[in-house]
């Protein structure tokens, strides 16, 4: 059946994982250019835990409370900003699926509406601020219009629309100027390349991709 | 790198370790975490204050967890937040039913971390409050997004020694917000620290240059420049500090001298002696005088002036209250 | 030479001004001398002690001017003696009948300057007695030609506890001396510190480099080489203190691991750490650890090891005796 | 009279002031080789001060008691290790002069062993041990030794001597190992070169020798 179970959710992360090793250099160097340069380490210190965590803490076949569970446990392993926002997103995420024993396309747009959504709680940050927000927020909307067209998309479709969404997203923070963080005092340096936490939000999304395509094209 | 050290690796846990032999009789850790610092003996019933941050400043912050002052602390990496876990064991172990007030410095990660840990918190019914450190001036125009510097000193006395008076959860935070209201900080750095696992600094200034406004990671400031006289920086810094938040002649104030880390005593004292003196000229009445390392950041050299409006007697009260840690202990 | 100064030839004055300023209820000054540094509030009957000694090892040697430890200081220059006259001044100030200890570093002209004071008392029928810190292993194999550094603190420790419960000034005396003969200390630097007026450092260390044994004034070590870990640096100061004062599997000792100015106090922990490992497999009791900075060299680098045996209880109680000055407090 | 009088203490000492004023750098700069190179600065302003200290503290026309007073106060201004030396060393010699109103050669004499007395007390050291004492040791004996053979010697006879006896001490310190202070520590630099504290002591009787030449040639 299209749908995931929590028996593939260290699965789907391990890809996301897969590719933030991939992105590991790109991404510090992104980040020493206008901050402390440890990005490409976190995301993928964070997300190379994050199989086993779900693994270990899957809490009977509850999708959302084992995505909620496992990124709390995450969050200790990297407690820098986008390690915490990542987490909080997976969390929230998570909460929206609390009770389901599986995710599908309706699942999947609500998760990522509601990773979002844990980001700009966490963040208190708003879309505009070049953040990763601006990325993970415009694939959220993406992925949610897609479905509201097209009640019957499936897995595929939501992510693929997501990953468009990111795209966009992050083409737009490249002229936004950082408000927050580190590299809010090198805010001239920023303009005109893009948010180096937006470019990961999107290497997530793609790794999620890479996954669902496979397992579910 | 001129560091004594073992693996770069371990330096934060190294540095527990050695502070936990050297003073097990007053800290210890939880939930087998050495990252998890409590008092060992805590007043029982009174509301419990936990603080966190980054390893990199001490006696900040872990050095002012002790009698009267604090009683739990978050140690995170070099200049990196602890875990929301971390803070939430911590609470857990130090919370005695009347609440906890987090009280750290503004900075993004911290707050993430510490928001997540209330909302862990909420989930056992513990109730919390949070509040943030923000006194240095010259990093924002906007006082809520300024960063936490030494002047959280003056948060910790007042918040520790309400809450040693057994105040309530909301009356400590009062207390804290009245220290935060009337504190600011101006800092400058000579030269600049290293961060162990990078092995390099991550600025540089001329062997005849000083930063005005950096902050203690290195965060620019708002003049680079030939390094003045300590009477020349305390007049600066004086006129930033009272331009920010004017003080009458006739009202008192409380300072605090802070060294960075490798600013000698002597150097302290003379600029305490520079800004005594131009408080006096001004008829600003001193109440009391701090001269030391408050907040550094490792082997930078540099100092930071605070300032602390002495609001009401009750203030006063607190500021003069004993306190004893392994690391700082008031009379 | 990056320092926070004014004038360089003010440097001693400027310091002073500032702790007079800071610390106008606890400290004062005699005969209209800033140098001639005394205690407030003398208990009145005890025997005094006083001490002295050049400017730039803060908190050495007048921060240790205060309850329960010592009366007053005689404050040289930088690196230099002060007079016999000033000696004899602050002895007339705080001495109250039962007599004056004389309790400073060993240094030709510090004893050179005391000595002439204790003939200028002679002739006022003040009781004298003086006693030398001699405690830094590496600077002479003659235990008597030993320079006197960090160590000195658990001699005013003891003294000041002594003193402070009326014992007559032979007592005191005895408490200084069992410290004495029970305290090893051994140091390094990693960087030379510069004096004011000379603008310099006197010696130069290559960026890897540390000088093991080195003076706190820049006196040539036993050996420079490349920086050690913490570890090894613990490995090799212990065998060298032990071997010089052994100590049984069993015995109790105190630790100070003292910062010379520059070093971080998280690097000491580490340090303080790696000493407490190696104490612990040899079964040797750590009766308490002190860990900061009590004799500095300005801005310079490095650290030392202190170790004083405890003889017995009296030495424990004076050890844990609680003490209060403008720059130190132990509850 | 061939005497010195309290009158002329301020003018005698001029005269040595004068002489460590010119000597400066040279003392300076040969104890920088060996210690931290204060000497010619502390010598300079000790001699310098003294002068109007024998003024001020002139005790009615005792020499012995004028000496020793305003000796007390030079140390307070210099008290450096040869500042605290030389003071100790004109407290001593004034001693021997206690109750006089002038100095005859037999008082020069006696005042010269009372310096090497006071010398050698506060810096508990011995002969040969390279210091300022085997210039004004050498000194005062070789003046000690003209009194003894010719008893109708002048001032001028025994500063003479005096300077000859410093000059053979200066000399003899060349093959000496330091044993006090810094110097100490640099032992083996020494060798070969002079005492540098000794060769203060030897100017120090050249800029006595100065005057009494002069005014009692
Ligand atoms: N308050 C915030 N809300 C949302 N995202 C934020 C916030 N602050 C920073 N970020 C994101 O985090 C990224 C930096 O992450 P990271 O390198 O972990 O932070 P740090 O500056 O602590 O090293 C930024 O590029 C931005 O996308
Ligand atoms: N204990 C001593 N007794 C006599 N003379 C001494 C003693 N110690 C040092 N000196 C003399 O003092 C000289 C150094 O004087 P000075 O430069 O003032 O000392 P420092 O700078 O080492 O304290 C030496 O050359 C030696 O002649
Ligand atoms: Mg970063
Ligand atoms: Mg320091
Ligand atoms: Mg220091
Ligand atoms: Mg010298």
């Amino acid at each position: 059946m299209n749908t995931i179970t929590c028996t593939q959710l260290p699965a789907l992360f391990q890809a996301v994982s897969l590719i933030f090793n991939e992105k590991k250099i790109e991404l510090c160097d992104m980040d020493a250019k206008v901050g402390d340069g440890d990005l490409g380490l976190t995301m993928s210190k964070g997300f190379s835990a994050l199989p086993a965590l779900l693994q270990a803490n899957r809490q009977d076949d509850d999708v959302g409370k084992t995505l909620m569970k496992a990124a709390l446990k995450m969050s200790s392993v990297v407690p820098s900003t986008m390690g915490t926002l990542m987490s909080s997103g997976i969390m929230e995420g998570g909460k929206t699926l609390k009770g389901a024993k599986e995710i599908d396309a309706t699942g999947l747009s609500a998760y990522l509406t509601g990773f979002a959504v844990g980001i700009r709680n966490r963040g208190k940050c708003e879309r505009g601020n070049r953040t990763i927000l601006d990325a993970v927020g415009a694939a959220a909307d993406k992925a949610a219009e897609l479905l509201a067209n097209n009640p019957a998309a499936n897995l595929t479709d939501i992510i693929n629309a997501a990953v468009l969404g990111a795209d966009e997203g992050v083409e737009a923070t490249k002229n936004m100027t950082p408000v927050f963080g580190k590299s809010a005092v090198f805010a001239a340096k920023a303009i005109g390349t893009p948010d180096q936490g937006a470019v990961a939000g999107r290497y997530m999304l793609i790794g999620m991709q890479n996954y669902i395509c496979r397992y579910f094209p | 790198m001129k560091k004594v050290i073992n693996n770069p690796q371990d330096y934060t846990d190294d540095m527990l370790r050695g502070i936990y032999a050297a003073h097990a009789n007053q800290v210890k850790y939880v939930e087998s975490d050495l990252r998890c610092y409590c008092v060992a003996n805590k007043k029982p019933g009174k509301v419990a204050i936990v603080t966190g941050g980054g390893t990199g400043h001490l006696p900040l912050f872990l050095g002012y967890v002790g009698e009267n002052m604090l009683d739990g602390c978050g140690v995170g990496g070099v200049f990196q937040s602890p875990s929301a876990e971390q803070i939430y064991n911590i609470s857990k172990e130090v919370e005695d039913g009347s609440g906890v007030l987090y009280l750290y410095g503004n900075y993004t990660g911290d707050i993430m971390n510490f928001d997540m840990a209330v909302e862990m918190c909420e989930m056992d019914d513990i109730q919390t409050r949070s509040i943030v450190g923000a006194d240095d001036v010259n990093s924002h125009h906007d006082l809520k997004l300024r960063r936490g510097v030494a002047g959280i000193y003056f948060m910790y006395k007042c918040a520790g020694a309400k809450a040693a008076q057994n105040g309530t959860l909301d009356e400590v935070l009062t207390s804290a917000q009245k220290a935060k209201d009337n504190t600011r900080t101006v800092g400058f750095a000579l030269t600049p620290c290293i961060i162990p696992e990078i092995g390099h600094s991550n600025f540089t200034l001329a062997d005849d240059e000083m930063a005005m406004g950096m902050g203690i990671h290195g965060e620019p400031g708002i003049w680079n420049g030939p390094i003045k006289t300590a009477d020349k920086i305390a007049e600066e810094s004086l006129k930033t500090l009272l331009d920010d938040m004017p003080v009458a002649s006739g009202e008192e104030v409380c300072i605090l001298i802070n060294g960075l880390g490798a600013t000698s005593l002597e150097e302290l004292y003379i600029l305490s002696g520079s800004v005594s003196k131009i408080l006096e000229i001004k008829g600003i009445k001193i109440y009391r005088t701090f001269v030391g390392e408050y907040a550094t950041s490792m082997e930078m050299a540099g100092a930071s002036i605070s300032i602390c409006k002495m609001a009401d007697d009750e203030m006063k009260q607190q500021i003069d209250m004993p306190v004893c840690t392994p690391f700082y202990c008031q009379k």
